[in-house]
């Protein structure tokens, strides 16, 4: 992205939000930015619920993005996302709760195979967005933590 | 009998978008699992959902089990349509369906296991009494002498309890075989503690041609013979229905052997039964069974108006077929040419990358598979076929010049494709004439290269 | 004979597509004029060229012979193809073109001015022994009396000096007759210094049947007819071939009248004679003669198997027909849907906008002219047909049934269009049986109303 | 155009200038707005020759637009464009005249119809772009002129 800085981005952001315009394409040969205001599903900052979501929403790479309300900690893994141990044990996390890089944040099912999922960042957990005991898809925000 | 509301769709590229264009004809919703690579691709757009699978490589997309049955399962749907190529003949797939409640679309694991190893494959059409290449176990050189007299060269040594290719020896004249059957023995011996080998007949050159089958357990019918020998490195470029000037005697023998094939192991679903045809000879050897859609289903049905994944949806829904053989009639000729992102002039080196402009009008006699659009990213990830170009005529003159017409009115830019090679081979004499067989293309490049 | 080698197309939307489609089958460039609305459509991308005529409203740009003439010559254009509606029967274009040594793709300007004018046309029509509404001049009561008798009411009392609909007196009774001759002679005299009327039948409803015919100035030959009798407010909405229901005899007089017309008037291009035809009476009347390719001209090209565009571009060459009327045959049936960028449930109100998904794949029978892609403008300046879909089949029965699946299969995304209306008509009792008349459209809307 | 100013545009022009790209494709609604380097034809700031064009040269609208060079004059209608009011003339307008707004610049030729084309802007000619005797397509560029 040689040209294209955080600042210009930021920029273009204030742009938009200073015009009536909903989205905004920005294209420099491969790279392409898309923007759009809050209203319909945002490309940049997806908010989960796959299973009412006709398109899959637009993975964070790891590590967690930045968004408005924090990073956003994606599912590494398609599977089944639970927020606690085993059924009737407290969550792994809540909001409010401290995490670190290694905080086991949750666990995903596949085909009856348990994966621990870690925060990978350190902070504090801000919203635990995807549902217990639903199926996540790989890049599906999990929660979202505000790092220190 | 089940009736199947929602298929996940374990695949991509144009055979996700075939799938789904008869899903909507029939009135079934369809999950498209996709990549990372793929959330805009076409499918993704046309399946009532899609659900990202992994990262863009397909091991960890594409070709996970876990991540299918998962992604199938959490989004409600009761039937797994594989496509062709990553999982479709995966037996652990089919197997991972039948243990959690999901009708796999395609054959049973057992008939997986059947054709999945080409050895097991070679038992099964020998106990079929379909032909394989001609060979015979020998102990002595003698007795080597004599089965080299009966095949002919080339020939080929194997050791009989090798496999995969190992330990093979190809002999080309009568001068060689024992010093090479002596050390094919002692390398057996040594390799697998058995001496035995086995002699076979080298087949360097014929028609590829296969027989489609459609079974439902109970019938075993077939849907004709499509020719595939227009091939470079093992990769089909150019199909067609019917396989030209081949002698109606052999015709009926090479799809009787493919039925027999099927029956033999129980096959139920749509499949293909491949064969090597030497026709000066008359004779044709099993090559293997493919136990799902092919490529070029659709020249098969160009010249026989079946819908063949409808077919095999009904197939897996547990419906008996509501045909025989005999309302299975063929029309004309149908071609198909598959177009590839790659750059013909630089040694066939793929050519990823984003379409700018992609225009494939309604012409008579084509039809278009492909999930090319304007736009549409072609990732460096996957297969370089981009679209296929089918065209029917009363006769092969007729969808030869269907297709030519074809390769000069559409439009797809932004990224190079084999067209000009299409073009070359359209209209070429020895193709045009017919009945070409593998050894065709290579030679057509290499006259090419050498032609400013 | 001249060689065409680059076309003008003074046109833009589906129909420049369509010709640039045949254009690049036979090798011909194209140079498209587009208007500034039209800069990114999908005419202006495949043409060879494309050059800016005017500004957005079809006054300054679709509509400007100067422009055309200047832009053809500038690119060195050697004929213009006008596509349908714009320019496309306009004489002064027509007539320019000879001036400067363009070719138009159409008939000569005498042809234009012999059909351009109803009532002109209709003198040639009755020269010509073709058949119109029926009627006479009358100069007494008892006359008109006499007449009506002959006629059956409604009726029709015309000025015989009026012209474009003025003057003219509906009667629906015997009782009303006297008093409306009274009032239509007076208003006659004091309107056009002649008292003399004509009455004639007033034709409420009927098929509206069109016959499209080929001549090279020569032979004049007609390829079927088309029943367009599908409209709402004069506006064609599906068009079918052949004509269904319609008798072998009357069929036989219908396209045997349109042939006169175009022989009578030295019709040399290709052009379509309109009638209103009443077969529960076996009887028809002459419309009108357009002097263009229809929009509808796909039908016929289904069940004939012709390329009209490339006979018009060959016959404007010079080149005589290469085919005798016999070498026409009809195989199967076609049907074509317009679709429009409307909304049906607003009263039609047109719903302009950016496509943000398009999709029409190959399926069996289908044939989509269109110049949407995925990101393709409708602008609000011209007309709302975005797409026809025409499917052909062995039967009408399957053309239906194929237009339906295609229906549930095509998607077309970001505007409002008219496919629920032609779904409602694929599935409706009336149309399936076939043979509708022109009231059967606007009944059926009435019945969706009422129908929750 | 509300939400998009000049700044914001010559901002972006000075973005692509710093980069590595060749293209970049602003989209804000209907507004869509696309730079190119020099190099390919530049659909901000055609440079005449329709005739080795394979795309028409987007319109700048009337009135003139602001590029790095100057304002452009775009041709009013298609036609063929004159230099001078007969041949061997002297031309309308040379590089560094100074015009005004009812200048003439040229005379535009439809079927044998003479049509005078004013500058409509007062400043300095910087450059005479589209060829004498040739066809200009409706909003080609004529004339470059640096406004006062």
């Amino acid at each position: 992205m040689s040209g294209l800085t955080r600042e210009d981005i930021d920029y273009i952001l204030r742009l938009v939000d200073g015009s009536d315009f909903e989205e905004l394409t920005l294209e420099m040969g491969d790279l392409k930015l898309e923007l759009r205001k809050a209203g319909a599903p945002a490309p940049l900052a997806p908010s989960a619920e796959p299973a009412s979501t006709p398109r899959p929403a637009p993975a964070p790479a790891t590590p967690p993005e930045l968004t408005g309300e924090g990073l956003e900690v994606p599912a590494p893994l398609l599977g089944i996302f639970y927020h606690a141990p085993k059924p009737g044990a407290p969550p792994f996390v809540t909001v409010g709760d401290r995490v670190g890089p290694d905080s086991v944040i949750g666990i995903i099912e596949v085909m009856k195979l348990m994966n621990q999922v870690t925060a990978g960042v350190t902070g504090l957990v801000t919203e635990i967005v995807a549902p217990n005991g639903e199926m996540v898809e790989h890049g599906q925000t999990l929660i979202r933590v505000k790092p220190d | 009998m089940p009736r199947i509301a929602r298929i996940f769709i374990a695949n991509r590229g144009e055979i996700a978008v075939r799938v789904i264009r008869t899903a909507r004809a029939i009135g079934i919703e369809t999950v498209l699992g996709v990549s990372e690579a793929d959330r805009d691709s076409l499918g993704a757009r046309l399946a009532d959902r899609a659900v990202c699978l992994g990262p863009a490589p397909a091991s960890q997309s594409y070709l996970s089990v876990g991540a299918v049955i998962e992604a199938a399962k959490g989004m409600g749907c009761d039937a797994i349509h594989p496509g062709y190529g990553f999982l479709s003949e995966n037996r652990d797939l089919a197997q991972a369906c039948a243990d959690v409640g999901l009708i796999f679309i395609g054959p049973s694991p057992d008939n997986l296991a059947a054709v999945g190893d080409k050895l097991t494959a070679r038992g099964h059409a020998r106990d079929a009494g379909v032909p394989l290449v001609p060979g015979a176990t020998v102990a002595t050189t003698e007795e080597a002498m004599r089965l080299a007299d009966e095949l002919g060269f080339p020939l080929l040594i194997k050791a009989v309890a090798g496999g995969g290719g190992r330990g093979m020896k190809r002999v080309d004249h009568a001068g060689e075989l024992a010093s090479q059957l002596d050390l094919a023995m002692s390398e057996a011996a040594a390799a697998f503690g058995d001496a035995r080998v086995y002699i076979e007949r080298l087949v360097t050159s014929g028609r590829h041609i296969e027989v489609q089958i459609l079974s439902d357990g109970m019938q075993v019918l077939h849907a004709g013979e499509r020719d595939c020998s227009i091939q470079r490195r093992y990769q089909k470029v150019v199909e067609e229905a019917p396989a030209p000037h081949l002698p109606d005697t052999l015709r009926a023998a090479i799809l009787e052997a493919g039925c027999a094939f099927a029956r033999h192991i129980g096959y139920r679903s749509l499949g293909t039964v491949e064969f090597l045809v030497d026709v000066a000879r008359e004779e044709f050897y099993f090559l293997e069974m493919n136990a799902r859609v092919q490529v070029e289903h659709p020249v098969t049905e160009e010249v026989t108006g079946l819908d063949l994944i409808a077919l095999q949806i009904a197939i897996a829904e547990g419906q008996p077929l509501a045909l025989s053989q005999d309302d299975i009639g063929l029309v004309g000729h149908a071609i198909e040419c598959r177009l590839n992102a790659e750059d013909i002039g630089n040694n066939f080196m793929p050519s990823p990358g984003r379409v700018s402009d992609a225009w494939f009008p309604s012409l008579p006699g084509l039809r278009v598979d492909t999930h090319m659009q304007p736009g549409a990213m072609i990732p460096p990830h996957y297969d370089s076929m981009i679209a296929k170009l089918i065209t029917h005529g009363a006769t092969r003159a007729e969808a030869i010049a269907r297709m030519r017409d074809a390769l000069r009115v559409i439009r797809l830019e932004g990224v190079r494709t084999n067209a000009p090679l299409h073009a070359a081979i359209m209209e070429d004499a020895a193709f045009v004439a017919g009945g070409v067989d593998t050894t065709y293309l290579p030679d057509l490049l290499t006259r090419m290269d050498t032609t400013p």
